[in-house]
């Protein structure tokens, strides 16, 4: 059986991760998009009957797609990864690096499984009673757009660490971009303070313009990345399929070193 | 003498400023109705245009665009316009609606 | 103001042609921040059109001449940190970190109005919940409050840059300035369209 | 050299977590057998009514030691350290999810705890959590599902003479990995094999969890003696 090139590839831990990041996000706009079409997100002025004939609309979707996240949203971790790597590519203390990697594993749970439970458990029973399902609502929508610390801290982070960066991995212009996307997520705040209007969770100004600027600032991190990986050199060195105590992975040893 | 006649210049721009910042007090007189404000599109065009000129002064002057690469001078003139442009825009569309 | 003839500068901006002031980097922040502002604002004027009464009952209770004052304690806070630059760009750079401790004291001046502002209104029942028109008042003040915020820390920047003889570098002081100004652009356009616009 | 020291507590603090888990998953009154979401609000309630205090103290135990997953997940992390790969991007991917893992089952624990904290309030509501326990503990496998692919992944890619796990488990972690998956489905239906209480979504993922620990145990436990002959033959 021939070998496929990208086995071969110095590079192909990086690639494999790429790959993954774009086939994550690819999952996420299907699913929360196209799918549950939970984004643009529902009402958050609908009376509790409302609610009830919002999950009826959408009974089906709410439970496939966000199957597909049960199943594949762990992929998210990807991306954090190769973020984690870039900086510690960059001239600053591990510790931003750590930091960016715990942040944004931790703001996993709720910051998209809640959603996904709530909806399914919304979506479950149709018959439950009105206000029940208006409370599994709320807890999904606001959950989902109001976990707001960790993308906020997250940004500010890796926004210092370019902004120190004397390896120049990633641009300063997205150094500036990351404080852009960190003050979304103070725009979204009051989000959970009005049912109605611009600044609701469904707000052109909470949600439209914030979701305008986390789009750009996703594309621009998987665009730049790409480059990242494509100016990575390895050096000519061999593939480590080395005896054991030459070729145990430390071709970057100093920068893996513990 | 140049040292001077510099410094002169900032402190015209800062003059400018404040001058056009005043003469708000003076706009905001004419759609005041028996001190109750009153809506007037004049007022809010002139206002907008005011912000604007102001904005591309600040710019021009103080960010020392006058003296950067024709690219930055044209971009950000064309901000500043399409700035103006989007907020009068939607202003007056919103009136139309109204 | 009477400090203006004592720190009149040597360097001249005429003579640095074709240099763009703090890099494209930070003019890529200054540019896209401010179409995010625009946004907002368009947002505010199309529904201010809807519901004109409500925003002129509203904007009536702001003080004008408040907003005006804050627009200038904010202007002189550009001017000085605008000689900063001129000071730095000919290597007096004691003379500059006194601007730059100048720009902070206008800034913190415009903090402390806008904070009484604030307090001043919420006396009067006028709260972030209470109207459409103070909410977008409240927004787009406390959004902008966070850009002078991030503005102090940039400052900072600019002071510690000015005060290490190693580290002093034009590109970076230029950045720090390039920001603060956007801070006080963006308010003029705020001021504007809360104030005085009809 | 990486240090060892104290990798062999912890590895051997498996063996008691996994005593107290079996312990809390006998104790918990709704697994043998599974509590079945055709259940009425009334029925469920009267369960919780009738098992307050196996409930409490089963779902106690799980809270305490649910995240005790995560030294297991970071003893594998180390040991991917040794792998041949030259970024240590996989191993990050790892870390990233192993903690996210853990606090799906934890969530699920503290639902369950409510469900059990007042069981005399209105049915309709003792039922809505228990139904957000049973979705939590059986759909939150995201992470789980992934930790397994990205072990796989970096075993197939650690070539060298004598790799740090075998390929084998690299095969084996991504058979868990598809033995998971049905378990993500468990909202679809109340009835059936992918049912929360169904024959897929409870007894193969709950016994693929088990047989990965223990083979993953085993499998640790081997290459940590390794590792530690190697430290002291260098030292």
């Amino acid at each position: 059986m021939k070998r496929p090139a990208l086995l071969d590839d110095p590079k192909r831990e990086l690639w494999l991760a790429w790959y993954a990041t774009i086939g994550f996000y690819s999952l996420y706009t299907v699913v929360f998009f196209i799918i549950t079409r939970t984004q643009p997100p529902g009402k958050p002025w609908y009376s509790p009957n409302q609610v009830v004939g919002w999950f009826a609309g959408r009974h089906e979707d709410l439970l496939i797609g966000f199957a597909l996240i049960f199943i594949l949203g762990g992929l998210s971790a990807t991306s954090i990864a190769l973020i984690t790597y870039s900086i510690r590519r960059m001239t600053v203390s591990r510790a931003f690096a750590y930091s960016y990697l715990i942040l944004y594993a931790v703001s996993a749970v709720p910051g998209f499984l809640f959603i996904c439970v709530a909806m399914t458990v919304g979506a479950f029973r149709p018959d439950r009673n009105p206000e029940i399902l208006r409370w599994i609502y709320d807890l999904g929508f606001l959950s989902f757009s109001g976990t707001m610390g960790v993308f906020l801290i997250g940004s500010l982070i890796w926004m210092l660490a370019i902004l120190l960066d004397k390896n120049r991995v990633f641009p300063v212009w997205f150094g500036y971009l990351n404080l852009c996307n960190g003050l979304t997520e103070v725009v979204v705040a009051p989000s959970w303070i009005f049912h109605a209007g611009v600044f609701a969770w469904n707000g052109v100004i909470a949600w439209w313009i914030n979701v305008a600027v986390f789009g750009l600032y996703t594309g621009a991190f998987i665009l730049l990345l790409r480059n990242m990986i494509l100016r990575e050199d390895f050096g000519t060195g061999p593939m480590p399929d080395l005896p054991p105590e030459e070729g145990r992975g430390h071709m970057l040893a100093e920068f893996m070193a513990p | 003498m140049v040292e001077n006649g510099f410094n002169k210049r900032l402190f015209g721009v800062w003059l400018i400023l404040v001058a056009i910042s005043l003469a708000y007090l003076g706009i905001d007189r004419a759609a005041t109705h028996r001190g109750i404000p009153t809506a007037s599109t004049v007022v809010t065009v002139g206002a907008i245009c005011f912000a604007v000129v102001k904005v591309r002064i600040i710019m021009r002057e103080f960010m020392e665009v006058r003296t950067a690469p024709r690219v930055l001078r044209l971009l950000t003139d064309f901000w500043v316009l399409l700035m103006a442009a989007a907020m009068l825009g939607v202003y007056l569309a919103g009136k139309a609606v109204a | 103001m009477t400090t203006t003839e004592r720190d009149v500068s040597r360097a001249s901006g005429e003579g640095l042609s074709e240099h763009v002031p703090g890099g494209r980097d930070i003019w890529f922040f200054v540019l896209f921040e401010s179409l995010v502002f625009t946004s907002y604002f368009c947002v505010y004027l199309f529904n201010r059109t809807q519901h004109e009464q409500a925003f002129l009952l509203g904007q009536s209770h702001l003080l004008l001449w408040l907003g005006v004052l804050e627009t200038i304690v904010l202007l002189s806070s550009s001017w000085a940190v605008a000689r900063c630059v001129q000071h730095a760009r000919a290597g007096r750079f004691e003379r500059a970190r006194r601007e730059a401790f100048l720009t902070a004291g206008f800034g913190l001046v415009f903090l402390i109005l806008k904070i009484v502002e604030w307090v001043r209104l919420i006396h009067m029942g006028d709260t972030f919940t209470s109207s459409q028109f103070f909410q977008y008042y409240f927004f787009l003040t406390a959004i902008h409050c966070v850009h002078l915020l991030v503005g102090f820390v940039v400052l900072g920047v600019l002071v510690y840059q000015l005060s290490g003889e190693k580290r002093r570098s034009q590109v970076t002081v230029e950045t720090c300035a390039t920001y603060w100004h956007s801070v006080d652009f963006f308010w003029v356009l705020i001021f504007a369209l809360l104030y005085v616009v009809r | 050299m990486r240090r060892t020291t104290g990798e062999l507590i912890i590895f051997w603090a498996l063996p008691g977590v996994a005593i107290i888990w079996i312990a809390a998953f006998f104790l918990f009154p709704g697994f043998l057998p599974p509590m079945s979401p055709q259940w009425s609000a009334q029925k469920v309630a009267a369960f919780y009514v009738n098992h307050t205090s196996r409930v409490r103290y089963s779902m106690i135990l799980f809270n305490w030691f649910c995240v005790a997953l995560i030294p297991i997940l970071m003893l594998i992390a180390e040991r991917m350290r040794g792998m041949a790969h030259r970024t240590p991007i996989l191993r990050y991917c790892v870390i990233g999810v192993a903690g996210a893992a853990p606090i799906a089952f934890l969530t699920a624990t503290i639902f369950w705890l409510l469900a059990a904290f007042r069981p005399d309030r209105p049915p309709a509501l003792t039922q809505l959590y228990n139904d957000l326990a049973w979705i939590t503990f059986s759909c939150g496998v995201p992470f789980l599902v992934a930790l397994c692919l990205f072990l796989a992944v970096a075993i197939y890619l650690d070539e060298q003479a004598r790799p740090v796990f075998a390929r084998w488990v690299g095969h084996f972690n991504l058979l868990i990995a598809i033995a998971l998956v049905p378990a993500g489905f468990a909202g679809l239906t109340l009835t059936g094999p992918f049912a929360w209480n169904g024959f897929l979504s409870f007894w193969v993922k709950n016994v693929a969890i088990a047989l990965w620990l223990v083979v993953m145990a085993l499998v640790l436990g081997e290459t940590i003696g390794r590792d530690r002959l190697a430290e002291q033959a260098s030292a």
